[in-house]
Order: structure tokens, then C-alpha cells, then sequence
């Protein structure tokens, strides 16, 4: 049934109780998205290392949206948090790749599982093209975030 | 209309025999967003392309004057259709651009009076001076108020609503004073489903000496409108809404409006007389009306008049309504559901926003495409309403002609099995997303 | 594209079998002021409307994801017709409003500086800048930016035009100069037939740092348009004149523009955050499409263009070209023409204004209308080249691609039975009204 | 055929010497119109005389157009010029109903051929609708130049 393929158990979990969520202090950089279409919101704050390949150190989402929304900032969380920027950014596009996997021509064969981790879960959703903005919400909220602390700490 | 009869009409659109997400028939719950069309309407719009097509107003020769014809007929039934005359309705490509018409009228008017012409004062605005919305507006009737406040200086005030889904109505002769230029309200809130007492409002605004206008998307597909009834200055609606084509809106002014009112967008077949340096502009409606015209787009919705008038909007204001109070008593008593606007039968449309505790509103929707039923989920282009009532987005179900009772029920039991899948309803399983 | 080939194309017009003023088979030359339709495209838009209509961005059902994929398809397709991106392109409801779009953008930032905003400086008029435009524009291309002028204090400059029908390239450097902010100018006259060298201009609008608009509506159905090639900034046509529907207009912009342009008609789908105090608005495209769009006439435009692939749009403008060519030998030599325009067919497309010796054009088009010739007559919305030709009126013939030299063969014995008929040629008859 | 239905030979002979052609000296009041749809003017001028029941005195027109709109402008002055405003106004009005008659429910019937004079000769212009503004661009022209010069007497 195409309902499961979207609302996958382990999103289920996520949404129930989502990681990463709360405001982050201290942090370098904070943004705000707006998913133009239904009006829901992401506040999302990072902190970077000081490394020369800067580690995600710290990363908080409040906000309010979907179950899909909410448990892909979760697992957002999971997958970058901790992580070299040389590892996150990565995820963040094969995970964009895979949310589009369904109306372009990525193939998802392709697709690195272990990147992706718990976010292959979102293979479903890929196939709703009005919830693939949910989805990509905090990502997107999240590879701004991460451009504006670079930018701000080379300033 | 019995069930029977609207099952009848419902046969007349050909969209609403097929079937979605594997085959399961279609069950259409957003004609607040946009109508289907019945095939009539269809068949004449391209009757025109296969018999008539030309550009209006601009040839000698016999397709133009068919063209010109059938463009300017379709003005005439459709003016009738709200109690007007075809010199009083312009053509434009739907409510938005008709909204937003008269905002820059005011715009251009006020600038005209900067640079010394002579302009009609009741469209010029100065700093002090208010314009009047509501707390309920579409964006479409929100945004270029807000725009045309911040452009000359006025300030935007706006009605209240209450707890239950109506306008406050409390401080309509503060609200609406001596500064009012012009008043915008919408007649029936495409959100919370509220018909809106215009006709009151309209009186308060006349007696300051303010313009008052009504968006109509609303109501004008769905209940009978007559203008002078009304009370309006303006009235602004979409064909779209009503069974006609995407691409035409109207707007409706009062002739002696019109005239004083400089152009919004300018071009040919809106002239009188032009040199490099200057031009003079033709009369209302053709004022407002620059370029080829959508004719085709025209004529069928004068043949969505003509389909409405054939049932009589009476009766089907009648049907929409029995459903709605249908559709309101199965949701009043529904455990976990809040309707965000008037729960009561009483002068509110087709239209019905509700949550659904624990569950966001695209998810239910989520849930209930999967069912067929196709609803719309978000702040319906009605943000600052879903802010009054804390919430960001509604489920809304919204009926037109076609809809009937088993409808309804099929409504209820999509939003009870999107409770059970996501866990939130008192007879809930455990484990939603095993399926059952 | 031989004789026989023109014929089969012109049999997918359903309306260019009809007959007119009783019985004449219709020989339709007015193509400059709107095109046929092809059976293809009235089946696209209407399977739409019968299988996937619903509002597009709105909703989360499976109707409303159709249409919005059919609608950002259809997009990217006539995107790609003239070389660019779907990002670029914004639908509005013709090229007139696409044209004043570009010039409210203008007259909207200008009013922001004013009130101490930041916008791009690109976009701001104040008195001594200078907007240039030809004497051969269509009044879409002149009204909105007079009206611009007239509203910010610029000043309007503007090509003569040559004896022969040309724009006036000698004091170019003159004409454009730093002063220059926008440059507007039209690609193929819908008069004249002259086709411009917009990339000369656009280049020497760069080089001061002006922007270039250029109003393709007689270009992009009939010649190959490329963006790139082009070197403009803004193009703007109509759907209507492409073998499209209509109510559909389009404008391509540079991302980078669009980008800093303030909206025009403001209203839903075109924001991104709206509370009662202020909003603030989406990206391009959506910006500039506030409402309910035209997604069915997108659809059938986006068809239009796949029909036109289907042949080249190179062969058809050889095709046209050479139409071209052979109504000009016939009518450069026919006694009592004068032809209003390039008489010889280099940078010319397919429409032919001419006026015939002591006739006024309305009553030639009268007699070719009688004989089922379908041309325009009249100032064809470009009032002042006709006043630097001395005419009032010009009698049009214009091609498209189902356009044949039959057709031409038939113009050209219905203008000498309408010489006869006035008594004006030097063959002609005495006492032409009694008739032969 | 259609062709000589509107181009009956009275009309083509008003067109190729039109009566009242030239501007009127002295004048009560000038007025210019224009077809917008074809971009033909007429600069109309009345003279009116100081009776309790005005008589036309003078009336003259200039400007270019069709063949339709030169003939009918001859035809208002045959009709017209010399007449009392009492008996002028009437064939005005007589004038648009006939033009009318083609598209709306006037019963040509009921018209008064004897005030029409060489006017009911535009009948089968009626039948063009974008003929009948050629046919009417003086007449209405002359009914606001009465207007306009009856406005300014009484001033
Ligand atoms: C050169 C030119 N520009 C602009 C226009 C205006 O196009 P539309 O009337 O479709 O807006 C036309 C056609 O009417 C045209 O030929
Ligand atoms: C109340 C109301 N006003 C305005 C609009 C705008 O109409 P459109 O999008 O057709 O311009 C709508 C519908 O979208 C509406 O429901
Ligand atoms: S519905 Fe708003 S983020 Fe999913
Ligand atoms: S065509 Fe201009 S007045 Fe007849």
C-alpha cells in the first residue's frame, strides 16, 4: 500500500521523538526556512569546529510542520551532527539526490546507503512531489546554515 | 436537489468519473480551490477556437466581428448573472488581477495627483489616511492593500474575528471613519467558510465617503449575488471557481467608478488616440482590458452561466448548503476534530476548515488522497486567519454542485482512518502503520 | 516546405475549413493579430481539464500534484523553445502584461528608493534618465513605458524610421547614451514586417549599462528566438500568436533580475511569509504569478511548441520566408499600391502592410472580406508608425505556416476586384457599384 | 450580393463629394472624435441659432475615414443643417436606431424614411458591425457639438 511506503516506521519513531530538536547555544549561524506552500517553519542553528575541515560540533531545529518535516530534521540530526563538513555536505546531497530520485533521472542504485543511513527511509516520499519540499526542509535550512558559519568565521 | 439530482449533475463533468491512487474513485472536496468543468463548458470554449477564433476588437473581417461577437455576448450574460450591465465588467485573468486593479487604481491616481493632474479624489491616498481589510482576507485580497498602504502612506486596519469564525463586528464605526478611503472585505471566507455581512459593511463605508469592494470567489459560484443588492463599489471574482475555464476573472465596478479611474495595465485595444508623446485612454470596460483578450476563455464561462441558470444558483446554494450542515453535524461530534470557523448552518458557505488534534494537517491529507478523497491542506492563502486561531495549517473540505452526501461519509471515514493510522483517535490501534 | 506541405499542415486547423460570407472557403491572412489553432493543442488543453485539473501549488492530492507537474512541464518546454531555463520564464495572461510587468518593476522600485528601501539601482528612474523605444512599437511596447516616463520624470526617446521601412541605426550612440536606463524595443514589427537588429542595440544598451527589453510577439512564433543569442534581458510574447491558446502571455528574464525585481499583481502562491503587518514574497518565477494560474492554457501552449518541433520552426520560417518573397513581387508591381514597410525581403517576416491609391483601408478589407480574404485593417495598434508613413490605416496580410501562395494569388485578385469595385485602378471599371 | 447592400451607389456618390465638408467660421462649439478602432477622426463644428428651437445654422466636418464614415457625414448635413433642433435631434436618434437594427430588436419597419432622407441607405451597413461606428462617428459628434454649444449659450 502506498501510504506505507511513505510513512515508513522508523519516520513514524523519528517524528514521535525527534532528535536534534531544541534551540542550540552557543552557535555560529542560525536560519529560517519557510516551506512556501503549507506555511510551516524551521529555526535550525549549527556550531562549527575550528578544524581546518570544521566538525558539525553542535546542530537544533525548533519549528512546526509534518511528520515528514519533523522526522527528517531528526534524522538530519543523526546523520551530520558530529561529522566532518567533508562528510555532512555529502549526505546533504545524496539525500537531495534521493528526493528527487523520482521525478529526474538519479538513479537510486547509486545512492551511498551508508551516507544516508536511517534517510533511506525517505525513498516514499520521493514519490509525492508536494512532500518533497517536508522533506528537504531542514536540509536545505541546514546547507545554509553550515555557508553562512563559514562565511561568517572567514569574515 | 435530492441526492439523486446531484448525481445527475455530477455527470455532467467528465473528471469525475475516473479514479486515483489505484483505482479508487475520485471523491473531489476542493472546489474552494478550483472547480471542475462540465463538458458543455468545454464544448463551447472549443467551438470558438473550431468556428471563431480571432482577435477581438481589432479586424474587419467576418471571423473578427463572430469573435467580437461571442466575446462581447459572453460579457452580457455574465454581467447578468450578478444583476449588471456588460459596460460595468472587465475582464481580467482572475480575482487577483481584478483585486489588484482597483489597489493600483488608487496607486496610479495618487501619483497622477502628485504630478498636478486633476484625478478623482475619492482614489487618492495620503499618509493619515486608512484602508479596511479583514483579519480573514486571502492573500489575494491581503497583499495588495498591504502594498498599497506601504506605497502612499495610509495605514492598513483591518476587523477582528472572533473565537467562533465571524467577523467583530464590535467596532465597525471606529474601524470604519472618516479617514476610511476604502473598505475590502471578503464575502465568503474561503477559510473558515463565513458569509460576511458586506451589505452592512458597504452602508458604514458609504456613509464616510469610503469605496467598498468585495472579493466574491467565494460567492458568487456558490449563493446569488445581485450587485444591487450588495451594496458594493467593486466586486472581484474567478471564472475558474464557477465551473468555467483557468485564465478569466471578472471585476464589476460601478460605471461612474470606472470612468474616473486611470488604467492598470496599458497596450492596445485600451487607447483612444496615441502619438510618441502621449495617449488618451478609451472608455471603460476596454480601459482595463489591454491586449488580445482571453475570448475563448470568456465564452466559456458565459457558457458556465448559462449551466448554473439552467439548475438555478437558488437551487444549488440550496444543495451546498443541506451538505454543509450534513457535513457539520458528522464533524461537530467527531472526538479529536476542531473546525476552525463557524460550526453553525447560519450564513456560512460550502466551505469547512478543520484539525485534527495530533496530527498535521498534511498528513491527514496524506491520508485521505490515499482514500480518494482529494481535500486541500495548509493556510489555504489565508495566513493571517490561521495565525488568529493558532494553528498553521487546516484541513479543508469544500462542496460545489456535484457533491453529495456519500460524499460526506466518505470524508468522515478517511479522516477516522488517518486518525487510527497516526494513532490519535480514542478508538485508535496500537501500531498504526502495520496497516489493517 | 513545398506547396503540398503547407496544405497538410493547414489541415490540422479545424476552423481554416470553414467557409465565410456565404460559402467563400476562408482564406485567412491575419495571422500577425492571432494564429490558428491545431487540433493537438485544443486536445492537450481540454485533457487537461478532463483529467488533471486542480489548482497547481495549492494542494496535496494526487489531482493537484498532476497539475502542477503539467504545468511546470509545460514550462520547461517553452523554456526550452527559446534556449532557456524553466526558472526564467513566467507565465502572465499576454504578452502585454508581460511587458507592463517589466515596467511596473520599474516604476515599483523606483517608489521603494522613495520610501528609503534598498533595491537594485538598476530598477530606479529618476527625471533626466532616459527609457528608449522605436517609432514602430506596438502600443504594448509604448503605453506602459510613456506611462513610466510620465510617472517617474524619465524622459522617452525614442528610433525614427527610415523611408524604407527601417529603424533609423545613425545616431544609435546618440540615442543610447548614459543617460539610458531600459531599452525596449520590438523585435519583428507587427506593421512594418521589419525584423530588428535587437542584438546590435542590446550590445550598445550593455555598453551603458542599460537593460534591454525585447517584445517578441511576431518573432518567436515564426523565426528561431534563442536568449542567448539574442543578448536582451527581458523577452515577452504571447501564447495566442504561436498556434497556442489564448490567455496565456509569457516573460523570459535573466534569473539574476527576476531575482531583484519587486512583484507586480501581488495576491497567493506568490509569497512566502504573510501576517497581517507585512509579507514577504517568493522567488521567480512565482513571484510574478500571484493567483490561480493559467495552468490548461500552459499546457496547450506547451503543445503548441511541440507541434511547431515537429516541423522546425526553421521550416517554417523558410516556408514564411518565402511566402514572403512572393506576395512582395506581386505587390510591389501592382499598379496603385504602396506598400508600407521593407519592400524587399531581407530582416522582413511574414506581414505585408500596404495602402491602395484613393481607397481607405477599411473598405479594401471590406471587398477582400467579401471574397473571404480575412486581412487587418486599421493602425494594427501602432498608431505612431503609421503617422510617420502618413496613413491612418494600412491594409494587413500576414502569414503563418498553413499560409500557401494560393493564398497570396487570391489576395492579390480580391485587392484588384476591390480596385475595380472603387473605380481606382487603371484598368477598373466605370460604374464599379453595379456590380460584374 | 452583400458588397452592394452596403455600398449602395448614394453612398458612394456622398463619399466622392461629400456635402458640409470644411470648417465651419464662426462656430458655437467644435468637437473632435475619434473610432478607436481604426484611429479615423472628425472635427465636427455647429453653429446654432439664438430661437427658442434652435435651428442648425452652420455645421461643418473635417478629418479622415472610410468611405462609410465620409459619406454619413455628408448625409448629417443634408439631413440636418438648416433644421430645427426639435426636428434634428429626432433624425439623430432615428439615424443610431437604424444602425442598431441589425444587432438589437429596433423593427426597422417603424422608422421615418421621409427623416432619413438619403440616410436609410445605411441599412445594410448595419449589418457590419465594425461598419456601424464609421457610420455613426459624426452623428455622435454632432450631438455633443449641440450639446456642448447649448451648454455654452446658456452659460
Ligand atoms: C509586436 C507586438 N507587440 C505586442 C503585442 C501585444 O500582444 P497581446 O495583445 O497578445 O498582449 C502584439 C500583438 O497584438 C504585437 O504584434
Ligand atoms: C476568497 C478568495 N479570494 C481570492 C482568491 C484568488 O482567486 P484567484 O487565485 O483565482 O485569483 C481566492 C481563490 O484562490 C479566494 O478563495
Ligand atoms: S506540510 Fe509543511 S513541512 Fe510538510
Ligand atoms: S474605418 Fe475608420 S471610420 Fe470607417
Amino acid at each position: 500500500m502506498d501510504l506505507e511506503s511513505m510513512y515508513q516506521e522508523v519516520i513514524l519513531d523519528h517524528y514521535r521523538s525527534p532528535h536534534g530538536k531544541g534551540e542550540l547555544d552557543p552557535f555560529d549561524a542560525e536560519v529560517f526556512h519557510v516551506n512556501p506552500t503549507c506555511g510551516d517553519e524551521v529555526t535550525l542553528r549549527v556550531k562549527l569546529s575550528d578544524d581546518a575541515d570544521p566538525l558539525v560540533e553542535g546542530l537544533g531545529h525548533v519549528g512546526q510542520g509534518c511528520s515528514i518535516s519533523q522526522a527528517s530534521a531528526s534524522v538530519l540530526f543523526d546523520q551530520v551532527n558530529g561529522q566532518p563538513l567533508s562528510e555532512a555536505m555529502p549526505i546533504v546531497d545524496e539525500f537531495s539526490m534521493l528526493m528527487y530520485s523520482a521525478t529526474s533521472d538519479v538513479d537510486i542504485a547509486t545512492l551511498d546507503d551508508e551516507k544516508l543511513g536511517d534517510a533511506i527511509a525517505f525513498e516514499g516520499v520521493a514519490k509525492y512531489p508536494a512532500r518533497i519540499k517536508c522533506a528537504l526542509l531542514s536540509w536545505m535550512a541546514f546547507r545554509e546554515a553550515v555557508e553562512t558559519a563559514q562565511a561568517s568565521k572567514t569574515n | 436537489m435530492a441526492e439523486d439530482l446531484a448525481l445527475k449533475f455530477k455527470e455532467q463533468f467528465p473528471l469525475l468519473e475516473r479514479t486515483v491512487r489505484g483505482g479508487k474513485p475520485l471523491i473531489y472536496l476542493d472546489s474552494g480551490a478550483t472547480s471542475q468543468k462540465p463538458t458543455v463548458v468545454l464544448d463551447a470554449e472549443r467551438a470558438f477556437y473550431e468556428q471563431h477564433n480571432s482577435a477581438v476588437h481589432r479586424g474587419a473581417h467576418q471571423l473578427a466581428e463572430e469573435a467580437t461577437d461571442a466575446y462581447e455576448s459572453a460579457r452580457a450574460t455574465i454581467a447578468g448573472f450578478i444583476g449588471a450591465t456588460p459596460g460595468e465588467l472587465v475582464f481580467t485573468k482572475n480575482a487577483t488581477e481584478s483585486l489588484n486593479l482597483v489597489a493600483y487604481a488608487f496607486l496610479n491616481s495618487t501619483l497622477e495627483t502628485e504630478r498636478g493632474l486633476e484625478v478623482d479624489p475619492r482614489f487618492v491616498l495620503r499618509p493619515g489616511d486608512e484602508i479596511v481589510v479583514t483579519e480573514m482576507e486571502h492573500h489575494a485580497n491581503l497583499i495588495p492593500w498591504q502594498e498599497l498602504a506601504a506605497k502612499t502612506g495610509a495605514t492598513l486596519r483591518w476587523f477582528g474575528l472572533t473565537d467562533d469564525g465571524r467577523l467583530d463586528m464590535s467596532n465597525l464605526n471606529d474601524l470604519i471613519n472618516e479617514k476610511t478611503k476604502v473598505v475590502s472585505v471578503v464575502h465568503q471566507s474561503n477559510i473558515l467558510g463565513t458569509i460576511n455581512p458586506v451589505t452592512d459593511i458597504a452602508k458604514r463605508a458609504h456613509e464616510v465617503g469610503a469605496l467598498m469592494v468585495v472579493d466574491a470567489c467565494q460567492s458568487v459560484p456558490h449563493i446569488p449575488v445581485d450587485v444591487k443588492a450588495l451594496g458594493a463599489d467593486f466586486i472581484a471574482w474567478s471564472g475558474h471557481k464557477m465551473y468555467g475555464p483557468m485564465g478569466i476573472g471578472c471585476l464589476w465596478g460601478r460605471t461612474e467608478l470606472l470612468k474616473v479611474m486611470p488604467p492598470f495595465i496599458t497596450g492596445g485595444s485600451m487607447i483612444k488616440k496615441v502619438t510618441m508623446e502621449s495617449s488618451t485612454y478609451a472608455d471603460p470596460p476596454q480601459r482595463f482590458e489591454a491586449g488580445v483578450p482571453m475570448a475563448a476563455q470568456a465564452v466559456g464561462l458565459a457558457q458556465a452561466v448559462d449551466f448554473i441558470n439552467e439548475l438555478g444558483i437558488e437551487n444549488l446554494a440550496a444543495h451546498e448548503h443541506e451538505l454543509t450542515g450534513y457535513a457539520l453535524d458528522k464533524l461537530n461530534v467527531m472526538p479529536g476534530i476542531r473546525i476552525i470557523g463557524p460550526t453553525e448552518n447560519v450564513d456560512r458557505g460550502a466551505a469547512i476548515s478543520f484539525e485534527v488534534d495530533g496530527v498535521h494537517a498534511h498528513d491527514i491529507g496524506q491520508v485521505l488522497d490515499d482514500a480518494g478523497v482529494a481535500v486541500r491542506v495548509g493556510h489555504h492563502c489565508a495566513a493571517p486567519a490561521c495565525q488568529r486561531y493558532g494553528v498553521t495549517a487546516t484541513v479543508r473540505a469544500s462542496f460545489a454542485g456535484y457533491n453529495t452526501k456519500a460524499d460526506v461519509d466518505a470524508l468522515v471515514a478517511a479522516i477516522k482512518r488517518a486518525q487510527e493510522f497516526f494513532g490519535v483517535a480514542g478508538d485508535s490501534v496500537e501500531g498504526a502503520t502495520d496497516g489493517s
